[in-house]
């Protein structure tokens, strides 16, 4: 067991290096870089290409590719993923917070649509065909169909205009205001959480369809289970696989993806600060963002399969 | 009303600083959060509304030289760092020489803008004096400039870069904290130099990107004031909202949306398409539907409205697409480009920065004003930070550009219309002498009556005759805020006045 | 003996999108207490639904007993709730799946699959459970129950798999097990085993057993009665000896002339049925077998035959049963 | 004594467990372990053995849809281990292959005449539309169905007919060997004498030659001229029919006629029984020495320790026993 | 001889009374009521896009001044925008770029990405190897970013936004298509085509394609209302098809918070809108898996 996870975690470094040449040359492809995104933007009468020519050299933008790449890597090799070319402060501070938030959101997020997915699948499946079924299958595709910056958008607005509440200004950290933290934080969660749920509501439901029609299930029923003890001790359990990996993944998702949301609820979190950094052409800080969510992704992935491991005995062994 | 003293300012920034070097940026972003910290030698009197006034800060007066070449000021006594060191003419002249003549390896942005200082010097600890190459009428504006904060000459010559990473200031508030993604708050200086002042005891300065956010934030009184502007929705919303608990300052804004038509293209070196392109806008009506819904208003020429060498509107509905009745002005529009021999229907690209306000209405607005004289127009938009890099390869046909100064003042804002070859941020690719020569004259002139005859000429050529660049509307600043908040003027740009050490709040 | 499970007049139907499926069509038989009787026909003449019938595990919505009675003790199970056909499930009568390989929750224990029964219905702990099951394990021949027992599925083979299930279909002791072609899908070795081993526990513990298979030499070895079931009905029943030796049904005699026998010499060629099993939304009026039988009169287009008796425990559904025992004679 | 068509010499197939790419240091499946055999032109040889001994894997070596290990296999005196895809293109219209499972081996989505015309088109045996059309027609009634048939889908025939398409089609490449994977196993037990007899007619009337893999010895013994018997991986007898079933040497073999059930409760009744002990082992994981010794009722300490070859017990008469 | 004549007269009864299309339909129409109600909203969206010209009261990129901001009435029953421009007209012609933009990127992405999966299917062993660890790059790096560069890259406009909502489809769609045509990989039928000696084109094209059909499709389907969304969202950032095009995410762009309270109806008919369509994608979807699915097949 320890000797795969070591190799699963092995298994990670080439496809990380992967996303790592991506990026790095997908960024070198985008038109304009740092200087031009500092000093064309601001509509100001001067521009300098003398001055821009020595940010340049500063920022070691004028080396060629693969010297870039390489300091990148060694960087990245020490665990250090140097300083932002936009603020010149070390990246590790501008994701602190950001990372903090998004993960929180993400957290309840999935709280939420886990609490609520699981359940309202499992019903749907076993009254198939029934009101129920169809009621929850509306909810859940309605869920995918409302883009969450609209219901956002009306979220806040029944807030603003209803209970003329607005909500803090500045993310603060759970353990510095609890409230704050959550009255912030809860409208996000629950608007990204609807369509979050309806992913794993319409997975549950499909997989446990699935399960509720395998011979195992035939078998306990001809043993004289109660349906009860059928539906939690045998099919659930090998329901849940599938809606795991949908839900991990969209958890790995709405680590880096909200950017609409956190746009609309005003949230610096990641989403917003990858705009920000590709608008800024900010290299550095690009590059750590998406390794660090790639990194994010694909240890989700391992958990997943961690636990896949954990309830499927088939796979234990290896 | 007297000021009272007490409480924390809280406003939201819509975007957030990427350095603290105001030498070396040039935003608003770095402006409100961090202008609080620094005093500049000169600054913009607060209260005046045209925002050209110069005013003291850490000069206390100033004298100029018959030569008009020798510019000499005294610098306040008893001006001390927040680390408790005092300033004096040594850091004015290291901050000053930073800007002017930086040392090799050290950029400075706004070199271009003092060339015609020779030297800067400091014979006396309490005196400063810069020595021009020639005389400059517009050399006292360029001292106003927000962005020349006065550095401590030690740290800069220890090391030219730390500003960009730290504040340390002579400013009314001292620096607590940046949170990145969060924000940035500063507590009143206790020993400031101008004693009884700042009213407030700190700020706190919230980096929002969203305008929604900003104005819910306004609305629901967690802050006082945005000093960047608010749409006219949002000020009428405002309005409607919170009554009189909202005050609203106007003002026309020193920033405009320019188009610029790229001169090597067919058949954009035509200047009768050009002119054509001008005539078929009717600013008028544009004014008072955009006003509505975005950020402009005025009808402009060269200058902002209502400053001194503005073209007052009588005279500028004589320009080419500035005329009263829009129909004359289409019916010539398609006349000129059937002249041109631009067959009707004629599609072109219109190149449009991705920007929402006011970008984004205005290409609307124009788009619709050429389909009435039979243009058939699509917009490109390019996304903001790849813009300014597409426009100077030249491949746009027409496009969006952007001006915005800080300062009222010819030389400044036509600068943008000189020939490419004396300036590189001139999207149309053009060459015209006559025009260069005009400018020049003007810059020289000391009679403002015959500086603003001449303008007015570099107006009509570059506008009507030639129609090399053409103007849309000005922008219109809109800063609703809390009726609590006392002590600040709008001003036609917001760059300025952000010191914020004559701002108070009422219970 | 005493009647232990009669089926009288069963009817399952299943709505498809071709039509409906008439899978068992009026179908009566019988289980004797102790008895082995087994239940043959090809694939498709509606064997497993028969059994699942029995048990009320037709897959709903698309299946529904139409009609009948299944009496099991003089008990109509179609007229139990559903509580109550419960606590029959696995208690009274117990199923054995023909695939041993899905049959089985692959997610838990052996263990918790063998215990979990005895825990409902035995009201056992979860030690006395466990004692039963490692006592049951050691009954089908599974060596170290009691490492067994924590393992899952995948770690038996095929043939354990299989024992595993009988293990848990003896588990509370029933007196009837429908065991559904338990060793179609194993070995020919491991078929062998496994079938004398239920032989012999069906016969220690006294337990009734109806065996479903289309083998009919796994009939011959291990059934006392055999019904053999031709596109929903039955159409032949006798003792084993009996049917082997004087098949009365064209198709019966079909099937046992159309396999190669080791025990008799090579035949040049095969006798093979010609044409195809009906399909069961379509059956034709009459006899479903006449499109294929040899001995076709018109009667047996126009009606179908019903199941008569021929003689002491001997049925037969055909019009022309008389004339097929004298040609045989002959 | 005809010409040898099909000769396998110590053919060795294994597969990589796991398929991560850092899992391939495991030790493999050892699916064939070293198999030779001969079939002449026009016999039948008939490869009996339990589930997963590598019947199936051998055929498919034969038919080069897996790649040997090791091993030679001499096709008409062209060893095909050695060739390129390119190269055994036209050896592959000779050897054919009919499968097991009826309803998956026909595409689906094509109808019966494109899956019997198209390799009359691509290897260009009738390249004119009329003629395919006809040879299709042709290849139908061959097997037993009719002309109409070539407009059906797969799925609106019944299996025994899809079984008859899947003959036509091997058929249709006009091969000297067919390798018959399990061909009637699927079928229900009255439709299995129809097919089998259909391949016994073509077989007499086009020469063809067989390799009829299957597990039912009944079946086996009916139509083939020769049988081996296979147990994990490896040949523990092969002899002519009439030898191996009224004499066979090898304890596995005889165990596995008696497993055979026979329709007869009589017989059945007085018929002595060979139960095999335990389970068939994993091919992960082969037993020491001879493979069946764990399960074989007369094994001795030698069996355990040492691998018999397989040897020439009677003349024709090969079988890998040390006791035999 | 053995197929007994009955057998096929059997068959041609058979197929003389298979259903036709309509019957298909309606079958589906009864069997999954939810599915139908799915098919008929995509069908009232397509007539709508294709008939935008005829149906629309006005030129949805005519401003109006004198009309700004006006609430729905009878003379703009949406209502207006701050153009003056009509909202209905401007929903409606916005059915043409989402279904363009839809089915563009869908019909992209499902190509790109079941060639691949399919190819990496057949070929197995190092080149699957090494197509799924690109594709695991793929689905590691954040989906935002992909889109963004992209339209960093290309620029705005419904082109650019098709490639940019189809790049991170294309992965995923592989992974799909993958799984299954492994599956189809072992299926005999392949395995009888490669010994009849058939080049890999015309096995993965003739043989394993037309059988993963079902999962693309089902995928297709799905991607449509989702690219939709996307199309929406990433015109709400700005970074979708361009002003003055018709289009729902971009009618929201802006709109959607700062008329909200001036006028609502600014933000909630395209919303609907894009809900309606993505509903009606999503729901025809759900139900063609089933329809289609063997292994959720209920009868
Ligand atoms: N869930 C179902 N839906 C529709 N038809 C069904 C269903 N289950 C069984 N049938 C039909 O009922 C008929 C009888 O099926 P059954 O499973 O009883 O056959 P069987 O005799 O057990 O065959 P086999 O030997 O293949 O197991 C078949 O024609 C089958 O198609
Ligand atoms: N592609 C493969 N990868 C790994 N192992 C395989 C593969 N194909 C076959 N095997 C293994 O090789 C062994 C022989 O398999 P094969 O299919 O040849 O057996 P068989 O005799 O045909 O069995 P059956 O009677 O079940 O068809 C088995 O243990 C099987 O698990
Ligand atoms: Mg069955
Ligand atoms: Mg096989």
């Amino acid at each position: 067991m320890a000797l795969y996870i070591l190799k699963r975690l092995l298994a990670m470094v080439p496809t990380l290096l992967g996303v790592a040449v991506l990026i790095f040359l997908l960024l070198r492809v985008i038109p304009g870089d740092v200087v031009e995104a500092r000093y064309l933007t601001q509509g100001s009468q001067f521009q300098s290409q003398e001055l821009m020519d020595l940010e340049r050299k500063k920022l070691g933008l004028d080396q060629p590719l693969w010297k870039q790449f390489g300091s990148w890597m060694s960087g990245l090799g020490r665990l250090d993923f140097g300083l932002s070319m936009w603020t010149a402060s070390p990246i590790t501070e501008e994701i602190k917070l950001r990372f903090a938030l998004s993960l929180q959101v993400a957290i309840m997020a999935s709280t939420i649509a886990t609490l609520l997915a699981i359940p309202l699948g499992i019903l749907a499946a076993v009254k198939q065909d029934s009101w129920v079924d169809y009621a929850v299958r509306v909810f859940s595709i309605a869920g995918l169909a409302t883009p969450s910056f609209w219901l956002g958008t009306l979220m806040i607005l029944a807030m603003l205009i209803i209970f003329k509440w607005v909500p803090p200004m500045v993310f603060t950290p759970l353990w510095v205001n609890p409230w704050d933290n959550l009255a912030q934080l809860i409208w996000p969660a629950l608007a990204v959480g609807y369509r979050y749920c309806a992913v794993g509501t319409r997975m549950m439901r499909s997989t446990m369809l699935e399960v509720l029609r395998e011979d195992y299930i035939r078998t306990a029923r001809a043993k004289g289970l109660w349906l009860k003890l059928i539906l939690t001790r045998h099919a659930l359990k090998n329901a849940i696989l599938p809606v795991l990996t949908v839900i991990s993944m969209e958890f790995a998702f709405l680590l880096g993806g909200l950017v609409v949301t956190e746009q609309v609820f005003n949230l610096n979190g990641l989403g917003m600060l990858f705009v920000e950094a590709i608008s800024h052409r900010d290299y550095t800080l690009t590059q750590a963002l998406v390794m660090l969510v790639a990194t994010f992704f694909l240890i989700v992935n391992f958990v997943v399969d961690i636990a896949y491991a954990w309830l499927d005995p088939r796979i234990r062994y290896r | 009303q007297s000021p009272r003293y007490g409480g924390e300012l809280v406003f939201p920034v819509p975007s957030e600083p990427p350095s603290y070097d105001g030498h070396r940026e040039e935003t608003f972003g770095l402006i409100h959060p961090i202008a609080p910290f620094y005093n500049t030698l000169l600054r913009v009197d607060p209260n005046d509304k045209s925002g050209t006034k110069p005013a003291p800060s850490l000069a206390e007066s100033w004298s100029v030289s018959q030569d008009g070449k020798t510019y000499t000021f005294q610098l306040h006594r008893g001006v001390k760092f927040h680390d408790g060191s005092e300033m004096t003419s040594k850091d004015v002249k290291a901050s000053y020489d930073k800007i002017i003549f930086p040392p090799p390896g050290v950029g400075s942005t706004r070199k271009g803008q003092y060339v015609v200082v020779e030297s800067v010097e400091a014979p006396e600890p309490y005196t400063v004096v810069f020595r021009l190459k020639h005389p400059s009428g517009s050399f006292i504006a360029s001292l106003l400039s927000p962005y020349n904060f006065i550095y401590k000459a030690d740290i800069l010559a220890k090391d030219p870069h730390w500003y960009e990473t730290h504040i340390m200031g002579t400013g009314p508030f001292t620096f607590v904290e940046h949170v990145k993604g969060s924000h940035v708050v500063g507590k009143k200086n206790p020993n400031y130099w101008d004693k009884g002042k700042p009213y407030l005891d700190g700020f706190r300065a919230v980096f929002m990107r969203d305008t929604a956010a900003q104005v819910a934030a306004v609305r629901g009184e967690r802050a006082q004031i945005q000093f960047r502007g608010f749409t006219p929705v949002a000020r009428n919303d405002l309005e409607k909202a919170l009554g009189n608990k909202i005050t609203v300052q106007e003002s026309p804004w020193d920033c405009i949306l320019l188009v610029a038509i790229n001169h090597k293209k067919k058949p954009f070196d035509d200047p009768r398409v050009r002119r054509a392109l001008t005539l078929a806008l009717d600013r008028y009506e544009g004014s008072k539907a955009l006003s509505r819904i975005a950020i402009v208003k005025e009808v402009a020429g060269v200058q902002v409205p209502g400053t001194p060498f503005a073209t007052p509107p009588d005279e500028l509905a004589k320009l080419a697409g500035y005329w009263r009745d829009p129909e004359k002005s289409r019916a010539e529009a398609r006349r000129l480009l059937k002249e041109a021999g631009v067959p009707e229907g004629f599609s072109f690209t219109f190149m449009n920065r991705g920007i929402p306000m006011p970008y984004e209405p205005l290409g609307v607005w124009m788009i619709d004003q050429w389909r009435k004289v039979g243009l058939n127009v699509t917009q490109r938009v390019i996304e903001p930070a790849a813009y300014f890099g597409s426009l100077r390869k030249g491949e746009h046909e027409v496009a969006m550009d952007f001006q915005c100064g800080y300062i009222v003042e010819p030389d400044l804002d036509m600068y943008k219309f000189l020939s490419s070859s004396r300036n590189p941020a001139n999207y149309g690719y053009y060459e015209d002498p006559v025009l260069d020569q005009l400018y020049d004259k003007q810059s020289q002139a000391t009679n403002p009556e015959e500086r603003k005859k001449i303008i007015r000429e570099f107006e009509k050529r570059v506008l009507d005759e030639q129609a090399h660049y053409l103007m849309t509307l000005q922008w219109h600043r809109i800063i609703p805020h809390s009726s609590r908040l006392h002590g600040w003027t709008i001003t036609p740009s917001h760059y300025l006045n952000n010191t914020l050490d004559t701002v108070w709040l009422s219970p | 003996m005493a009647t232990l499970l009669e089926v009288r007049n069963l009817k399952t139907s299943f709505l498809s999108a071709a039509g409906t499926v008439r899978a068992v069509d009026g179908v009566s038989w019988d289980v004797e207490a102790g008895e082995t009787v087994a239940l043959v026909g090809e694939s498709g003449c509606g064997k497993s639904v028969s059994a699942l019938s029995i048990m009320r595990l037709v897959a709903e919505p698309a299946g529904r007993i139409e009609g009948g009675e299944i009496l099991y003790k003089g008990r109509d199970l179609l007229k139990l709730s559903e509580e109550e056909m419960r606590a029959v499930r696995g208690r009274d009568i117990a199923m054995i799946f023909q695939e041993p390989m899905t049959s089985l929750n692959p997610v838990l224990s052996i263990g918790r699959q063998l215990t979990e029964g005895l825990e409902i219905h035995m009201k056992m702990n979860p030690a006395q459970a466990r004692a039963r099951a490692i006592e049951l394990l050691a009954m089908v021949g599974i060596p170290d129950p009691e490492r067994r027992l924590a393992q899952y599925p995948h770690h038996f083979s095929g043939g354990m798999r299989q024992r595993m299930m009988i293990a848990m279909a003896l588990a509370c002791n029933p007196s009837l097990i429908l065991a559904d072609e338990p060793t179609t899908a194993l070995d020919v070795t491991i078929q062998a085993q496994i079938l004398e081993l239920m032989r012999d526990l069906a016969r220690r513990l006294g337990v009734a057993m109806l065996i479903i298979t289309h083998n009919l030499g796994v009939v011959a070895r291990y059934a006392d009665r055999v019904n053999v079931m031709y596109a929903g009905r039955i159409i032949e029943r006798a003792r084993a000896g009996e049917l082997y030796a004087n098949p009365r049904h064209p198709y019966t005699l079909g099937l046992l002339r159309s396999v190669p026998r080791l025990d008799e010499p090579r035949r040049a060629r095969l006798d093979p049925i010609e044409g195809q099993p009906p399909d069961l939304t379509r059956l034709p009026p009459g006899c479903s077998f006449a499109p294929r039988c040899t001995y076709r009169v018109e009667r047996c287009t126009e009606s179908a035959p019903p199941l008569a008796a021929l003689g002491a425990e001997h049925c037969s559904a055909c019009w022309e049963a008389q004339r097929l025992v004298r040609e045989r004679a002959a | 004594m005809t010409e040898a068509l099909l000769e396998v010499h110590d053919l060795v197939k294994h597969f990589p467990v796991g398929g991560a790419m850092l899992a391939r240091s495991a030790t493999p499946v050892r699916a064939v372990d070293g198999v030779s055999f001969t079939i002449r032109r026009g016999e039948t040889l008939g490869l009996v053995g339990e589930s997963g001994c590598g019947k199936t894997t051998t055929g498919r070596c034969i038919l080069q849809l897996e790649r040997p290990t090791s091993g030679r296999i001499l096709f008409e005196g062209l060893d095909l281990v050695t060739l390129g895809e390119e190269a055994l293109r036209p050896v592959r219209r000779r050897v054919q292959v009919i499968f097991q499972d009826p309803y998956s081996s026909l595409n689906p989505r094509m109808t019966i005449g494109q899956i019997l015309a198209e390799p009359l088109k691509v290897h260009g045996i009738v390249p004119d539309r009329q003629g395919r059309a006809a040879r299709v027609r042709e290849l139908l009634v061959q097997v037993g169905l009719l002309p109409q048939h070539a407009g059906r889908y797969p799925h609106q025939l019944s299996g025994g007919q899809r079984q008859r398409v899947g003959i036509a089609r091997a058929l249709a490449m006009e091969p000297a060997l067919i390798v018959c994977d399990e061909p009637v196993s699927a079928l229900d037990v009255s439709i299995q004498a129809q097919i089998i007899n259909l391949l016994e007619d073509l077989q007499s009337r086009l020469g063809l030659t067989y390799l009829f893999i299957a597990h039912d010895l009944s079946v086996v013994r009916h139509i083939s001229d020769r049988v081996a018997v296979m147990y994990l991986g490896r040949i523990v007898e092969i002899a002519d029919r009439k030898t191996l079933y009224e004499a066979p040497v090898h304890p596995y073999t005889k165990a596995l006629l008696s497993a055979v059930p026979i329709p007869d409760p009589r017989l059945e009744a007085r018929r002595e029984r060979t139960v095999l002990r335990g389970e068939v082992p994993s091919a992960l994981k082969p037993p020491s020495g001879c493979v069946f010794h764990p399960r074989c009722p007369i094994a001795e300490a030698r069996c355990a320790a040492e691998a018999p070859n397989l040897r020439e017990i009677k003349s024709a008469h090969w079988g890998a026993c040390h006791l035999a | 001889m053995a197929a007994a004549p009955q057998t096929i007269e059997d068959l041609a009864r058979a197929e003389a009374r298979r259903p036709r299309w309509l019957a298909v339909i309606l079958d589906f129409a009864r069997q999954r009521p939810l599915g139908a109600v799915g098919a008929a909203i995509i069908v009232f969206m397509a007539l709508l896009a294709a008939g935008a010209g005829l149906v629309a009261p006005y030129d949805p990129l005519a401003n109006d001044y004198a009309a700004m901001l006006s609430a729905p009435s009878a003379a703009h029953w949406l209502g207006t925008d701050s153009f003056g421009r009509d909202l209905l007209s401007r929903v409606i012609f916005g059915s043409r770029t989402a279904l363009m933009v839809g089915l563009g990127a869908s019909l992209l992405g499902a190509t790109i990405g079941s060639a691949i999966g399919v190819t990496s299917a057949y070929f197995a062993g190092r080149v699957d190897l090494l197509v799924q660890r690109v594709m695991d790059i793929f689905f590691a790096f954040p989906v935002i970013v992909l889109a963004l560069a992209v339209v960093a890259i290309l620029g705005t406009g419904a082109g650019n936004v098709i490639l940019a909502i189809a790049t991170p489809m294309v992965p995923r769609c592989a992974r799909v298509v993958r799984s299954s045509a492994l599956a189809i990989r072992e299926m005999p039928y392949v395995d009888a085509a490669r010994a009849s000696g058939f080049g890999h084109a015309r096995i993965i094209l003739r043989h394993m394609l037309p059988n993963v059909m079902a999962p693309i499709l089902i995928m297709a389907t799905a991607f449509l209302g989702e690219a939709i969304l996307l199309e929406a969202s990433l015109s709400f950032l700005g970074l979708g098809v361009q002003e003055p095009t018709a289009a729902w995410g971009l009618m929201l762009r802006g709109a959607a918070v700062e008329f909200a309270e001036s006028a609502p109806w600014m933000a909630i008919f395209p919303g609907l809108a894009i809900s309606l369509a993505v509903f009606g994608f999503n729901l025809f979807g759900d139900s063609l898996r089933d329809a289609l699915d063997p292994r959720l097949r209920t009868q």
